[in-house]
Protein backbone atom coordinates (compact mmCIF):
# COMPACT_ATOMS: atom_id res chain seq x y z
CA UNK A 1 0.00 0.00 0.00
CA UNK A 2 1.14 3.52 -0.48
CA UNK A 3 1.98 5.40 2.70
CA UNK A 4 2.12 9.13 2.44
CA UNK A 5 3.31 12.02 5.51
CA UNK A 6 2.65 15.64 5.22
CA UNK A 7 3.84 18.82 7.13
CA UNK A 8 6.20 18.03 9.33
CA UNK A 9 5.75 13.75 9.63
CA UNK A 10 6.90 14.37 5.97
CA UNK A 11 9.92 16.15 7.30
CA UNK A 12 10.51 14.04 9.92
CA UNK A 13 10.87 10.66 7.55
CA UNK A 14 12.34 12.36 4.70
CA UNK A 15 10.05 11.65 1.96
CA UNK A 16 6.19 12.19 0.94
CA UNK A 17 5.45 9.03 0.06
CA UNK A 18 6.45 5.40 -0.10
CA UNK A 19 5.21 1.93 -0.98
CA UNK A 20 5.59 -0.68 1.73
CA UNK A 21 4.39 -4.44 1.95
CA UNK A 22 2.96 -4.94 5.46
CA UNK A 23 0.93 -7.75 7.08
CA UNK A 24 -0.12 -5.32 10.20
CA UNK A 25 -4.23 -5.13 10.64
CA UNK A 26 -4.52 -1.89 12.30
CA UNK A 27 -2.90 1.27 12.15
CA UNK A 28 -1.36 0.66 15.15
CA UNK A 29 0.33 -2.05 13.93
CA UNK A 30 1.91 -0.33 10.86
CA UNK A 31 3.12 2.46 12.68
CA UNK A 32 5.35 -0.27 15.25
CA UNK A 33 6.11 -1.97 12.55
CA UNK A 34 7.46 1.22 10.87
CA UNK A 35 9.25 2.58 14.21
CA UNK A 36 10.74 -0.68 14.97
CA UNK A 37 12.73 0.13 11.27
CA UNK A 38 14.95 3.52 11.63
CA UNK A 39 14.99 6.00 13.99
CA UNK A 40 13.49 8.65 12.02
CA UNK A 41 10.32 6.83 11.77
CA UNK A 42 10.71 6.26 15.89
CA UNK A 43 11.03 9.82 16.06
CA UNK A 44 8.55 10.99 13.53
CA UNK A 45 6.05 8.31 15.51
CA UNK A 46 6.84 9.29 19.05
CA UNK A 47 3.31 11.10 19.75
CA UNK A 48 0.58 9.41 18.50
CA UNK A 49 -1.07 12.51 20.52
CA UNK A 50 0.29 14.74 17.82
CA UNK A 51 -1.08 13.18 14.70
CA UNK A 52 -3.95 12.21 12.58
CA UNK A 53 -4.17 9.66 10.14
CA UNK A 54 -6.76 8.60 7.14
CA UNK A 55 -7.21 5.32 5.55
CA UNK A 56 -8.02 5.89 1.89
CA UNK A 57 -8.53 9.54 2.54
CA UNK A 58 -10.74 9.21 5.40
CA UNK A 59 -9.73 10.68 8.89
CA UNK A 60 -9.76 7.43 11.49
CA UNK A 61 -8.20 6.44 14.08
CA UNK A 62 -5.10 4.42 14.93
CA UNK A 63 -7.22 1.45 15.87
CA UNK A 64 -8.41 1.50 12.78
CA UNK A 65 -8.32 -1.65 10.29
CA UNK A 66 -5.95 -1.07 7.14
CA UNK A 67 -7.07 -4.96 5.70
CA UNK A 68 -7.49 -4.06 1.69
CA UNK A 69 -6.29 -0.58 2.19
CA UNK A 70 -4.52 1.34 -0.84
CA UNK A 71 -3.18 4.58 0.79
CA UNK A 72 -2.06 5.12 4.13
CA UNK A 73 -1.90 8.97 5.31
CA UNK A 74 0.05 10.41 8.61
CA UNK A 75 0.00 14.29 9.50
CA UNK A 76 0.07 16.77 12.02
CA UNK A 77 -3.30 18.09 12.87
CA UNK A 78 -4.69 20.55 10.59
CA UNK A 79 -4.62 24.04 9.76
CA UNK A 80 -6.78 25.14 7.42
CA UNK A 81 -8.83 28.15 6.86
CA UNK B 1 -25.95 23.49 -4.81
CA UNK B 2 -21.96 22.99 -3.81
CA UNK B 3 -19.13 24.54 -5.48
CA UNK B 4 -15.72 23.20 -3.73
CA UNK B 5 -12.16 24.71 -5.75
CA UNK B 6 -8.59 23.69 -4.82
CA UNK B 7 -6.39 25.39 -6.58
CA UNK B 8 -2.93 26.94 -6.42
CA UNK B 9 -3.60 30.20 -8.20
CA UNK B 10 -5.06 33.41 -6.60
CA UNK B 11 -8.96 33.98 -6.93
CA UNK B 12 -10.61 36.95 -7.32
CA UNK B 13 -12.54 37.77 -4.15
CA UNK B 14 -14.41 40.36 -5.38
CA UNK B 15 -15.87 38.51 -8.23
CA UNK B 16 -16.32 35.47 -6.48
CA UNK B 17 -18.81 37.41 -3.90
CA UNK B 18 -20.79 39.09 -6.98
CA UNK B 19 -21.22 35.87 -8.85
CA UNK B 20 -22.22 33.80 -5.72
CA UNK B 21 -25.64 33.12 -5.89
CA UNK B 22 -26.54 35.70 -8.20
CA UNK B 23 -30.00 35.40 -10.19
CA UNK B 24 -31.31 33.31 -6.78
CA UNK B 25 -34.20 35.75 -6.07
CA UNK B 26 -35.04 32.89 -3.73
CA UNK B 27 -32.48 33.45 -1.60
CA UNK B 28 -32.25 36.86 0.78
CA UNK B 29 -29.60 36.16 2.78
CA UNK B 30 -25.91 35.82 1.54
CA UNK B 31 -22.89 35.10 3.88
CA UNK B 32 -19.13 35.36 2.94
CA UNK B 33 -15.70 34.67 4.90
CA UNK B 34 -12.12 35.13 3.20
CA UNK B 35 -9.30 34.44 5.23
CA UNK B 36 -5.78 36.85 4.08
CA UNK B 37 -2.22 36.07 5.06
CA UNK B 38 -1.50 38.25 8.06
CA UNK B 39 1.47 40.11 8.72
CA UNK B 40 3.43 37.74 11.62
CA UNK B 41 4.96 40.78 13.73
CA UNK B 42 6.64 43.40 11.64
CA UNK B 43 8.79 41.42 9.41
CA UNK B 44 7.38 40.55 6.05
CA UNK B 45 6.27 36.76 6.19
CA UNK B 46 5.23 34.39 3.58
CA UNK B 47 2.74 31.36 4.36
CA UNK B 48 3.14 27.84 2.63
CA UNK B 49 0.17 25.54 2.57
CA UNK B 50 0.60 22.18 1.97
CA UNK B 51 -2.19 19.80 1.20
CA UNK B 52 -3.56 16.04 0.57
CA UNK B 53 -4.29 16.61 -2.97
CA UNK B 54 -7.58 14.19 -3.48
CA UNK B 55 -8.84 14.20 -0.15
CA UNK B 56 -8.68 17.73 0.64
CA UNK B 57 -11.68 18.02 -2.39
CA UNK B 58 -13.29 14.95 -0.57
CA UNK B 59 -13.25 16.64 2.93
CA UNK B 60 -14.60 20.11 1.75
CA UNK B 61 -17.29 18.20 -0.16
CA UNK B 62 -18.17 16.45 2.70
CA UNK B 63 -17.96 19.40 5.30
CA UNK B 64 -20.35 21.38 2.37
CA UNK B 65 -22.54 18.33 2.72
CA UNK B 66 -23.15 17.97 6.09
CA UNK B 67 -23.71 22.29 5.96
CA UNK B 68 -26.67 21.20 3.58
CA UNK B 69 -27.98 18.91 5.43
CA UNK B 70 -28.17 21.07 8.81
CA UNK B 71 -29.05 24.47 7.17
CA UNK B 72 -31.43 25.58 4.82
CA UNK B 73 -29.02 26.71 2.14
CA UNK B 74 -29.41 27.39 -1.46
CA UNK B 75 -25.70 27.65 -2.46
CA UNK B 76 -22.56 27.20 -0.93
CA UNK B 77 -19.17 27.72 -1.97
CA UNK B 78 -15.64 26.86 -0.63
CA UNK B 79 -12.64 28.41 -1.97
CA UNK B 80 -8.78 27.16 -1.09
CA UNK B 81 -5.33 27.86 -2.22
CA UNK B 82 -2.28 25.92 -1.53
CA UNK B 83 1.48 26.85 -2.41
CA UNK B 84 3.25 30.12 -1.24
CA UNK B 85 1.18 33.12 -0.24
CA UNK B 86 2.70 36.13 0.32
CA UNK B 87 1.01 38.98 3.09
CA UNK B 88 -2.31 40.24 2.16
CA UNK B 89 -2.85 37.72 -0.39
CA UNK B 90 -6.54 35.74 0.12
CA UNK B 91 -6.32 32.17 1.23
CA UNK B 92 -9.58 31.10 1.30
CA UNK B 93 -12.94 31.95 1.01
CA UNK B 94 -16.52 30.42 1.81
CA UNK B 95 -19.81 31.94 0.97
CA UNK B 96 -23.49 30.72 2.38
CA UNK B 97 -26.75 32.00 0.60
CA UNK B 98 -30.40 31.07 2.63
CA UNK B 99 -33.53 32.72 2.86
CA UNK B 100 -32.54 33.16 6.35
CA UNK B 101 -29.85 35.51 7.64
CA UNK B 102 -29.07 32.89 10.62
CA UNK B 103 -28.77 29.51 8.81
CA UNK B 104 -26.01 31.40 6.17
CA UNK B 105 -24.32 32.98 9.40
CA UNK B 106 -24.04 29.30 11.12
CA UNK B 107 -23.52 27.26 8.22
CA UNK B 108 -20.99 29.78 7.03
CA UNK B 109 -19.68 29.70 10.39
CA UNK B 110 -19.59 26.00 10.70
CA UNK B 111 -17.66 25.46 7.58
CA UNK B 112 -14.71 27.84 8.69
CA UNK B 113 -14.67 25.92 12.13
CA UNK B 114 -14.81 22.09 10.16
CA UNK B 115 -12.52 23.76 7.43
CA UNK B 116 -9.99 24.88 9.87
CA UNK B 117 -9.22 21.38 11.90
CA UNK B 118 -10.46 19.06 9.36
CA UNK B 119 -9.80 19.79 5.98
CA UNK B 120 -6.22 18.26 5.17
CA UNK B 121 -4.27 21.81 5.04
CA UNK B 122 -1.00 22.41 6.90
CA UNK B 123 0.46 25.78 6.88
CA UNK B 124 4.44 26.83 7.45
CA UNK B 125 4.91 30.17 8.08
CA UNK B 126 8.23 31.81 6.78
CA UNK B 127 8.73 35.01 8.49
CA UNK B 128 12.22 37.32 9.72
CA UNK B 129 12.15 35.07 13.12
CA UNK B 130 12.61 31.71 11.36
CA UNK B 131 10.35 28.77 9.56
CA UNK B 132 7.57 26.89 11.44
CA UNK B 133 4.53 24.59 11.08
CA UNK B 134 1.83 26.65 12.62
CA UNK B 135 0.32 24.73 15.39
CA UNK B 136 -3.43 23.70 15.80
CA UNK B 137 -4.62 25.31 18.74
CA UNK B 138 -7.28 24.14 20.97
CA UNK B 139 -9.65 27.30 20.57
CA UNK B 140 -10.08 25.91 16.95
CA UNK B 141 -10.35 22.12 18.01
CA UNK B 142 -13.03 23.10 20.70
CA UNK B 143 -15.20 25.40 18.36
CA UNK B 144 -16.32 22.09 17.03
CA UNK B 145 -17.96 21.22 19.54
CA UNK B 146 -20.43 23.92 19.06
CA UNK B 147 -22.10 22.02 16.32
CA UNK C 1 -12.73 52.46 11.07
CA UNK C 2 -16.15 52.71 10.59
CA UNK C 3 -17.94 53.45 7.09
CA UNK C 4 -21.92 53.89 6.98
CA UNK C 5 -23.42 54.82 3.79
CA UNK C 6 -27.11 55.19 3.05
CA UNK C 7 -28.56 56.13 -0.75
CA UNK C 8 -31.29 55.14 -2.96
CA UNK C 9 -28.51 54.40 -5.87
CA UNK C 10 -27.60 50.74 -6.28
CA UNK C 11 -23.88 49.30 -4.63
CA UNK C 12 -21.57 47.26 -6.48
CA UNK C 13 -21.09 44.63 -3.80
CA UNK C 14 -18.52 42.51 -5.26
CA UNK C 15 -16.40 46.28 -5.55
CA UNK C 16 -17.04 46.76 -2.56
CA UNK C 17 -16.66 43.21 -0.81
CA UNK C 18 -12.61 43.44 -2.46
CA UNK C 19 -11.91 46.76 -1.79
CA UNK C 20 -12.65 46.23 2.10
CA UNK C 21 -9.90 46.47 4.10
CA UNK C 22 -7.46 45.68 1.41
CA UNK C 23 -4.23 45.94 2.15
CA UNK C 24 -4.79 45.75 5.93
CA UNK C 25 -2.15 42.96 6.31
CA UNK C 26 -2.93 42.75 10.10
CA UNK C 27 -6.69 41.65 9.95
CA UNK C 28 -6.84 37.76 8.97
CA UNK C 29 -10.53 37.77 8.78
CA UNK C 30 -13.03 39.10 6.74
CA UNK C 31 -16.97 38.62 7.21
CA UNK C 32 -19.58 40.03 4.65
CA UNK C 33 -23.60 39.79 4.91
CA UNK C 34 -25.47 40.98 1.92
CA UNK C 35 -29.05 41.39 1.84
CA UNK C 36 -31.46 40.63 -1.77
CA UNK C 37 -35.08 41.26 -2.09
CA UNK C 38 -36.57 38.12 -2.51
CA UNK C 39 -39.36 37.34 -4.91
CA UNK C 40 -42.11 36.61 -2.92
CA UNK C 41 -44.02 33.37 -3.91
CA UNK C 42 -44.36 33.51 -7.49
CA UNK C 43 -45.21 37.10 -8.37
CA UNK C 44 -42.76 39.53 -9.29
CA UNK C 45 -42.12 41.92 -6.27
CA UNK C 46 -40.93 45.33 -5.85
CA UNK C 47 -39.96 46.31 -2.25
CA UNK C 48 -39.91 50.07 -1.18
CA UNK C 49 -37.62 51.07 1.74
CA UNK C 50 -39.07 54.13 4.13
CA UNK C 51 -36.02 55.55 5.80
CA UNK C 52 -35.93 58.88 8.36
CA UNK C 53 -32.94 60.91 6.73
CA UNK C 54 -30.77 62.26 9.50
CA UNK C 55 -31.53 59.20 12.46
CA UNK C 56 -30.72 56.68 9.93
CA UNK C 57 -27.02 57.58 9.67
CA UNK C 58 -26.95 58.24 13.07
CA UNK C 59 -28.61 55.17 14.10
CA UNK C 60 -26.23 53.28 11.73
CA UNK C 61 -23.30 54.58 13.27
CA UNK C 62 -24.09 53.89 16.28
CA UNK C 63 -24.38 50.09 16.32
CA UNK C 64 -21.46 49.96 13.79
CA UNK C 65 -19.25 51.88 17.06
CA UNK C 66 -21.22 49.05 19.44
CA UNK C 67 -19.63 46.52 17.44
CA UNK C 68 -16.32 48.09 17.53
CA UNK C 69 -16.75 48.73 21.14
CA UNK C 70 -17.82 45.03 22.07
CA UNK C 71 -15.51 42.97 19.63
CA UNK C 72 -11.84 43.73 18.27
CA UNK C 73 -12.48 44.85 14.64
CA UNK C 74 -10.05 46.79 12.16
CA UNK C 75 -12.76 47.72 9.63
CA UNK C 76 -16.27 48.08 9.46
CA UNK C 77 -18.89 48.93 6.52
CA UNK C 78 -22.48 49.06 6.54
CA UNK C 79 -24.52 50.05 3.10
CA UNK C 80 -28.38 50.61 2.93
CA UNK C 81 -30.48 51.46 0.24
CA UNK C 82 -33.70 53.22 0.40
CA UNK C 83 -36.30 53.68 -1.86
CA UNK C 84 -37.80 51.42 -4.70
CA UNK C 85 -36.27 47.91 -5.48
CA UNK C 86 -36.78 45.02 -7.33
CA UNK C 87 -36.12 41.47 -7.00
CA UNK C 88 -32.95 39.77 -6.90
CA UNK C 89 -31.51 43.47 -5.68
CA UNK C 90 -29.15 44.23 -3.10
CA UNK C 91 -31.03 46.06 -0.21
CA UNK C 92 -27.64 46.35 1.54
CA UNK C 93 -24.52 44.60 3.22
CA UNK C 94 -22.21 44.61 6.23
CA UNK C 95 -18.82 43.85 6.54
CA UNK C 96 -16.37 43.50 9.41
CA UNK C 97 -12.70 42.58 9.37
CA UNK C 98 -10.93 41.31 12.35
CA UNK C 99 -7.59 39.56 13.00
CA UNK C 100 -10.05 36.57 14.88
CA UNK C 101 -12.63 34.76 12.51
CA UNK C 102 -15.00 34.51 15.90
CA UNK C 103 -15.29 38.69 16.32
CA UNK C 104 -15.63 39.14 12.35
CA UNK C 105 -18.72 36.47 12.55
CA UNK C 106 -20.11 37.49 15.76
CA UNK C 107 -19.85 41.35 15.24
CA UNK C 108 -21.32 41.52 11.46
CA UNK C 109 -24.00 39.42 13.06
CA UNK C 110 -24.39 41.73 15.65
CA UNK C 111 -24.89 44.55 13.12
CA UNK C 112 -27.57 42.91 11.28
CA UNK C 113 -29.71 42.19 14.35
CA UNK C 114 -29.78 45.58 15.55
CA UNK C 115 -30.06 46.90 12.17
CA UNK C 116 -32.81 44.55 11.34
CA UNK C 117 -34.99 46.03 14.50
CA UNK C 118 -33.11 49.42 15.58
CA UNK C 119 -32.24 51.11 12.06
CA UNK C 120 -35.22 53.40 10.94
CA UNK C 121 -35.88 51.58 7.77
CA UNK C 122 -39.56 50.65 6.89
CA UNK C 123 -40.06 47.77 4.43
CA UNK C 124 -43.45 47.54 1.99
CA UNK C 125 -44.06 44.93 -0.49
CA UNK C 126 -45.66 45.31 -3.89
CA UNK C 127 -46.94 41.79 -5.48
CA UNK C 128 -49.21 40.75 -7.24
CA UNK C 129 -51.25 39.71 -4.15
CA UNK C 130 -51.61 43.12 -3.12
CA UNK C 131 -49.28 45.72 -1.11
CA UNK C 132 -48.17 45.86 2.61
CA UNK C 133 -45.79 46.97 5.29
CA UNK C 134 -43.25 43.97 6.15
CA UNK C 135 -44.12 43.15 10.22
CA UNK C 136 -41.42 43.32 12.26
CA UNK C 137 -41.02 39.55 13.17
CA UNK C 138 -40.72 38.31 17.33
CA UNK C 139 -38.02 36.64 16.10
CA UNK C 140 -35.74 39.51 14.75
CA UNK C 141 -36.86 40.84 18.56
CA UNK C 142 -35.96 38.28 19.93
CA UNK C 143 -32.61 37.96 18.18
CA UNK C 144 -31.46 40.86 19.77
CA UNK C 145 -31.69 39.34 23.49
CA UNK C 146 -28.25 36.99 22.60
CA UNK C 147 -26.22 40.44 22.56
CA UNK D 1 -41.24 70.75 17.31
CA UNK D 2 -41.92 68.96 14.27
CA UNK D 3 -43.77 65.63 14.42
CA UNK D 4 -42.44 63.39 11.52
CA UNK D 5 -44.50 59.78 10.81
CA UNK D 6 -43.27 57.03 8.91
CA UNK D 7 -44.32 53.92 7.04
CA UNK D 8 -48.37 53.05 8.28
CA UNK D 9 -48.23 55.98 10.86
CA UNK D 10 -47.57 58.62 7.93
CA UNK D 11 -50.28 56.86 5.78
CA UNK D 12 -53.28 56.80 8.72
CA UNK D 13 -52.08 59.93 9.91
CA UNK D 14 -51.96 61.47 5.72
CA UNK D 15 -48.98 63.53 5.98
CA UNK D 16 -45.09 62.76 6.52
CA UNK D 17 -44.62 65.80 8.69
CA UNK D 18 -46.02 68.77 10.62
CA UNK D 19 -45.79 71.46 13.21
CA UNK D 20 -47.16 71.27 16.75
CA UNK D 21 -46.90 73.53 19.12
CA UNK D 22 -47.87 72.03 22.59
CA UNK D 23 -46.94 71.91 26.13
CA UNK D 24 -47.09 68.34 26.70
CA UNK D 25 -44.29 67.32 28.84
CA UNK D 26 -43.99 63.67 27.75
CA UNK D 27 -44.60 61.81 24.72
CA UNK D 28 -47.62 60.10 26.22
CA UNK D 29 -48.95 63.76 26.65
CA UNK D 30 -48.38 64.70 23.47
CA UNK D 31 -50.10 61.73 22.18
CA UNK D 32 -52.94 62.20 24.49
CA UNK D 33 -53.31 65.72 23.07
CA UNK D 34 -52.88 64.44 19.24
CA UNK D 35 -55.47 61.29 19.88
CA UNK D 36 -58.25 64.45 21.36
CA UNK D 37 -57.95 66.29 17.67
CA UNK D 38 -59.15 64.37 15.06
CA UNK D 39 -60.18 60.43 14.18
CA UNK D 40 -57.09 60.09 12.21
CA UNK D 41 -54.88 60.44 14.83
CA UNK D 42 -56.75 58.63 17.18
CA UNK D 43 -56.87 55.29 14.82
CA UNK D 44 -53.42 56.00 14.08
CA UNK D 45 -52.42 55.70 17.65
CA UNK D 46 -55.09 53.43 19.29
CA UNK D 47 -52.24 50.89 19.73
CA UNK D 48 -48.56 51.83 21.33
CA UNK D 49 -47.53 48.25 21.24
CA UNK D 50 -47.63 49.12 17.91
CA UNK D 51 -45.55 52.02 17.63
CA UNK D 52 -42.19 53.18 18.30
CA UNK D 53 -41.01 57.08 19.07
CA UNK D 54 -37.91 58.42 18.58
CA UNK D 55 -37.14 62.07 20.49
CA UNK D 56 -34.69 64.35 18.37
CA UNK D 57 -33.65 60.96 16.35
CA UNK D 58 -32.93 58.44 19.35
CA UNK D 59 -35.30 56.14 20.10
CA UNK D 60 -36.76 56.36 23.49
CA UNK D 61 -40.15 55.30 25.82
CA UNK D 62 -43.69 56.65 25.78
CA UNK D 63 -43.02 58.31 29.41
CA UNK D 64 -39.63 60.56 28.04
CA UNK D 65 -39.64 63.99 27.97
CA UNK D 66 -40.07 66.25 24.97
CA UNK D 67 -39.01 69.28 26.87
CA UNK D 68 -36.84 71.24 24.93
CA UNK D 69 -37.55 68.60 21.77
CA UNK D 70 -36.88 69.86 17.84
CA UNK D 71 -38.47 66.89 16.88
CA UNK D 72 -40.48 63.69 17.83
CA UNK D 73 -41.03 60.88 15.28
CA UNK D 74 -43.48 58.17 15.66
CA UNK D 75 -43.76 55.02 13.50
CA UNK D 76 -43.76 50.70 13.75
CA UNK D 77 -41.38 48.07 14.38
CA UNK D 78 -38.42 49.02 12.19
CA UNK D 79 -37.86 46.22 9.43
CA UNK D 80 -34.45 47.15 8.33
CA UNK D 81 -31.47 44.68 6.83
Amino acid sequence: MDVLYFAWVRERIGLPKERIETQAATVADLIAELKAREARYEAAFADLSALRVAVDQELTDFDASIAGAREVAFFPPMTGG
Amino acid sequence: MIRVVVQEAPFDFGAEAAAFARGRTDLGAIVTFSGIVRDVADGLSVMEIEHYPGMTEKALEKIAAEAEARWSLGEVLVIHRHGRLEAGEQIMMVATASRHRKHAFEAAEFLMDYLKSRAPFWKKEHTEAGTGWVDATEEDEAALKRW
